[in-house]
């Protein structure tokens, strides 16, 4: 185990995938020579130089397409979209090609894919660098979607969606960016896709939340633990395709589900748990579920806004105790 | 060709004009069966049909072997016959039938076959041309002297991934052969109306982009521009543009009223027949002749057996929506 | 009163809006001399003239940026994006651009821009031309999005959305092409965004549904009415802002939800509809909701495949029994 | 100019330099009190900041009345300062104060002005570019003789919408402007690395449309070709590309390492500073001097008006994310 910060963990991951195949090819805006815009390629251009790890013009969308063509061709491209706002220009190659390719071609044709972005919530970025538009690409069939919450799970998602048949976007967080966490050294230690894991066990009530927010939610249970109410806190890792046992048996456990994200509400992941809950999960749930999230607007950018606009512990502690009868 | 020669197509039994005309023929008697098929009502969706367009698809791929990659647009039937794709299979796709292409779910605009290289028909406009550039990413990573087609309509030409594509294409010197198949019109739009500069090489050209026009109806003059360019992409030079003027003689679909179009303009182009085209300058009239009947025969087979094809079981809609561990593809 | 087709409604529509307000533009492929790749602008450039019915290059992108900015430099253009799958290639423009610039400016630079797009479901299109992708649309604050099921809203929803202040998508039907039904005459006909309406009134379980489905619960409600299951069936028609009043309205009255969609599950509006019910509606909910939508895959093309796909009759029938407790 | 005399502009008190100058020396001393007070810790958020371009600017919104559109990208406090903007409003945005030009909810990258025909600064490369060519649609549709700029710089070329919009413009003969500012760099990338062809005005030329380039750091060279481009658009002859080489001396964002860069390149364009450039070309030193001393009072009484300024309140977050009906504007 070495601690690492979020961004080397997924800095490491990178280059223990280009070292292990050499099919393995970074692309992107300022990934190579410059070692990306936030450092998470640094060191990689010049160990494994300009061809595998090649800076690009600002093409989102032919990156994205020819990667996916170099993916059906037998490579397995990384590409980087700078920000998860920026994924609205590739929309058409992940999800009319990548995402159908392996189901049009009967699985003749996969497209082991992967195209990392990183979401800015918190960095003062503004309503066009910090949207949380991980609903869109759930609802895509055909594509996975992973989102860590820690440096441990951030190397190994990306090195499972590295090695994965199919595309898989991987959502890093800049509001974790240099939060450090213990990181195996095992270069075949991975974590399945698809997977949640319980960050903190609790009988009455489950809370449900990926990437930045789960630290909020931990930090939230903490409090409620003081006042005697013991949550749960699930980490989904995987939104598509959802852990749907896991969460089910979660709340099976508590009866109560409240879900955070820093996505706005409608049609998100949040309502999709939510969903979840109210179908196949109804018999168990004792108490209105609960979304904690940013209210449906843009998000604003000075740190007073941003604050009132994303979930804080607070939020999650106050969802929590509606949801147990506890309301102070 | 240099280095083609390392990676052997079929041996063709006969020359070069036989050999062209040949897939033209199939080409043809493959979309005539088509277009009957749809209008009698057997064929379910939208058919796109490159009669009249022939040449282009057998002059380019007569350049490529089977170990090279091509990208096709929702006009792609000809493309994928000409780079060798089983005409049963085909048919058996149109037909919604489960051995087809693509286990009968797709239809005519998403045929792709890995062993070909096939990486794919497109039901969206100008997005095969990126996949194209990736195939020629993959080429040049692997290094064998392998080469991308992406064939495109002047249609295309007016969307921006068309433009990245030639730069990144450019920048990286990738193997790379661009084909636009300038048919005049983007559905029932004619050209001028959509694209300012009609002289479509310029768009190549300000990405410096080697590029030239020829006649698309000549199969001749196709295979010989088609060949220079596979040629520059395979000793390393990068990639090329081949402006091909050409002209559909059926609507934008199969039912298209045309009414964009007047009827003596598609006639004038039926006098450019590219299948006569090549006839004329062949010495022995009996050979064309003979590879028609061949073409009918073999089709009309194939139809037969397609028909005949059970469809996929509905309970199979979700397989393949996600692939087993270890699943890989790629050559 | 006249019968019209959905589409002629839809042309109707067009050709007042354009007859009573100069700042009234048409933009799309097709959409000018031809009258329409699938005849809705008919008669249109011979009235208005070039000018105004603007024939495009197939560029959806700038098209829609095109449209952003003539909206905030004083048009009210209409773009028309061919099928509902080709939004992939407009969606920075929509969601970065169009959706936020009334937020961003307070107000000062509201985006009367009206996007029509037509969801192919039931032509035999395929999987990159029967896409339902409203989910997405409906998950960004700013835009609004309409979807209707009647040749008289088609008409009256377009006529508001052209009207409104804000970006609207407006989301029309292919299986509905040519469907006659009831037009008013009034061109001062409108329907206002945001309000959901009652197409059967019942009493047993609540019916969720829009555009082409709307159609499928109303047979459903027919069967099911035979069965002494009376089942009360909802038009959303407008898919964002929700009608969140008349969705709770309703389950208050019934007790009981099931949402009808052709579009694939997670995080999907159907999703967000039961999100609804199981918070802010929980009390009521007597039963688990039910989703009954496509399964998560892409869309087949052949016929037996798209009807195996697409939620039946058949499909809405049990689900409400199930629903009700009646399983047979 | 032949039409704009029907919409003049505050007549400059003073001869085309000194005007020129005030603005490049206005936005100069922004920039820089900007860069102070990102620096010291006062103002959150990105900032990219145009010290080195302001010829550009300066130049391009010379030749422009209020009355004419513009939109511009993360880089554009320069654009909105030379169109007109009040520098007051802008600073209270950077500070995230109620009063900005957005109530303080967006920072430096959305500034917009329903009333200049500031169409808004943007976040996302190259995505006001189409804006523009719609701001040039509603001026065509008017006839009012109004143009509008689109400000880009050279990495969003690579956008494939910067040559949907160049066909657009070019098909409906739009007064449009296409400015290019070429810095040599798109973030840390210079631009030999993501476009192929090194002379940008190609990519204009192969849409036919008319473009030039000039030297981005005199700000008379750039006004003289602005000046006839926007002649050009007024008089109906549609749209025309200008291609500005120049250089930022900061780094992409303030806090960048500038790891990507010698310290001589920088230090060789300093040498060319545009204020320099001209300040060399004016008859009396005085009148530079006198104007760098009114622009420093000018800025620092707007930021500690600013600053003095309150948040916006956070109730206040979903406020204006629909409009009330009848909302509207343009002009
Ligand atoms: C992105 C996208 N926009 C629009 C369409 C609808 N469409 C299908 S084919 C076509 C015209 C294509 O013209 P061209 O590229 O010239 O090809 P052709 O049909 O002439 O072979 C259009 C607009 C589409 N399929 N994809
Ligand atoms: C679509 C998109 N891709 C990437 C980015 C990240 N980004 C911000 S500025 C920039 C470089 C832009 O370069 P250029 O157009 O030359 O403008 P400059 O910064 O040099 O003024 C990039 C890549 C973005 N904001 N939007
Ligand atoms: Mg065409
Ligand atoms: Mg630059």
């Amino acid at each position: 185990m070495r601690k690492l910060k979020y961004w080397q963990a997924i800095n490491s991951g990178l280059a223990e995938e280009l070292r292990r195949d050499p099919a393995v090819m970074l692309l992107g805006e300022d990934v190579g020579r410059p070692g990306g815009a936030f450092g998470a390629t640094q060191g990689l251009h010049a160990e494994f130089g300009e061809h595998r790890v090649r800076d690009t013009p600002i093409s989102e969308a032919a990156l994205t397409g020819t990667a996916v063509g170099a993916a059906l061709a037998g490579l397995r491209p990384v590409v980087e979209i700078m920000f998860f706002d920026f994924v609205t220009l590739a929309m058409d190659q992940l999800v009319n090609q990548a995402a159908k390719m392996g189901y049009l071609s009967m699985g003749r044709f996969p497209v082991p894919l992967t195209v990392r972005t990183m979401c800015g919530a918190g960095l003062g970025s503004g309503p066009q660098h910090a949207q949380g538009l991980e609903g869109w690409l759930a609802a895509v069939p055909g594509l996975k979607v992973v989102w860590s919450s820690t440096p441990a799970d951030a190397k190994a998602l990306l090195k499972a969606a590295i090695r994965d048949p199919d595309p898989v976007v991987v959502i890093e967080s800049a509001a974790l960016w240099s939060v450090r966490g213990e990181v195996p050294d095992d270069p075949e230690a991975t974590v399945s896709i698809g997977r949640a894991v319980i960050r903190r066990s609790g009988r009455d009530a489950t809370l449900v939340a990926w990437g930045a927010a789960v630290t909020r939610c931990l930090t939230a249970a903490d409090i409620l633990a003081a006042e005697g109410i013991d949550a749960e806190v699930l980490d989904l890792r995987t939104l598509s395709p959802l852990d749907t046992e896991e969460v089910l048996a979660s709340l099976h456990r508590t009866g109560r589900l409240v879900v955070v994200q820093d996505a706005t509400g409608p049609c998100s992941v949040g309502a999709e748990v939510i969903r979840l809950a109210a179908t196949e999960g109804f018999a168990a749930l004792r108490a209105p579920a609960e979304l904690v999230s940013a209210p449906f607007a843009p998000v604003p950018f000075p740190p007073g806004l941003e604050r009132a606009y994303f979930p804080q512990d607070d939020d999650v502690v106050a969802a929590v105790r509606r949801s147990v009868g506890k309301e102070m | 060709m240099t280095r083609t020669s390392s990676h052997p197509r079929p041996a063709p039994a006969d020359d070069l004009g036989v050999d062209l005309y040949r897939t033209m023929a199939r080409i043809r008697h493959f979309e005539t069966a088509a277009s009957r098929l749809l209008a009698s009502g057997e064929l379910p969706g939208f058919l796109h049909l490159s009669i009249g367009q022939e040449a282009v698809a057998a002059g380019v791929c007569r350049a490529l072997t089977d170990d090279d990659y091509l990208t096709t647009t929702h006009r792609g039937h000809g493309h994928c016959i000409a780079k060798g794709a089983r005409i049963d299979l085909m048919l058996a796709e149109l037909f919604g039938r489960a051995p087809g292409y693509c286990g009968g779910r797709s239809g005519s605009m998403h045929l792709a076959d890995p062993g070909l290289g096939i990486l794919g028909a497109n039901a969206i406009v100008a997005a095969g041309v990126p996949i194209a550039v990736g195939g020629g990413l993959a080429a040049a990573t692997r290094g064998r002297g392998q080469v991308a087609v992406a064939f495109f309509g002047d249609g295309a030409v007016a969307e921006g991934v068309v433009h990245e594509s030639l730069n990144l294409a450019a920048l990286w010197r990738l193997p790379v052969l661009f084909v636009c198949e300038d048919n005049q019109y983007a559905e029932m739009t004619p050209t001028e109306t959509h694209l300012n500069n009609r002289d479509i090489t310029a768009y190549a050209s300000a990405h410096q982009v080697p590029a030239e026009t020829v006649d698309g109806n000549d199969a001749l003059a196709v295979f010989s521009a088609a060949e220079r360019m596979v040629r520059r992409a395979r000793d390393g030079d990068g990639p090329s543009f081949l402006h091909c003027r050409t002209y559909r003689w059926h609507g934008h679909f199969e039912g298209d009223a045309q009414n964009y179009r007047e009827a003596a303009e598609v006639e004038a182009w039926r006098g450019r027949d590219p299948l006569r085209v090549l006839r004329l300058r062949m010495a022995d009239e009996s050979v064309p002749t003979a590879i028609d009947a061949e073409c009918e025969r073999e089709i009309a087979l194939a139809v037969e057996w397609a028909r005949a094809q059970p469809s996929p079981d509905p309970g199979s809609v979700t397989a393949h929506v996600y692939q087993p561990d270890g699943a890989s593809c790629g050559s």
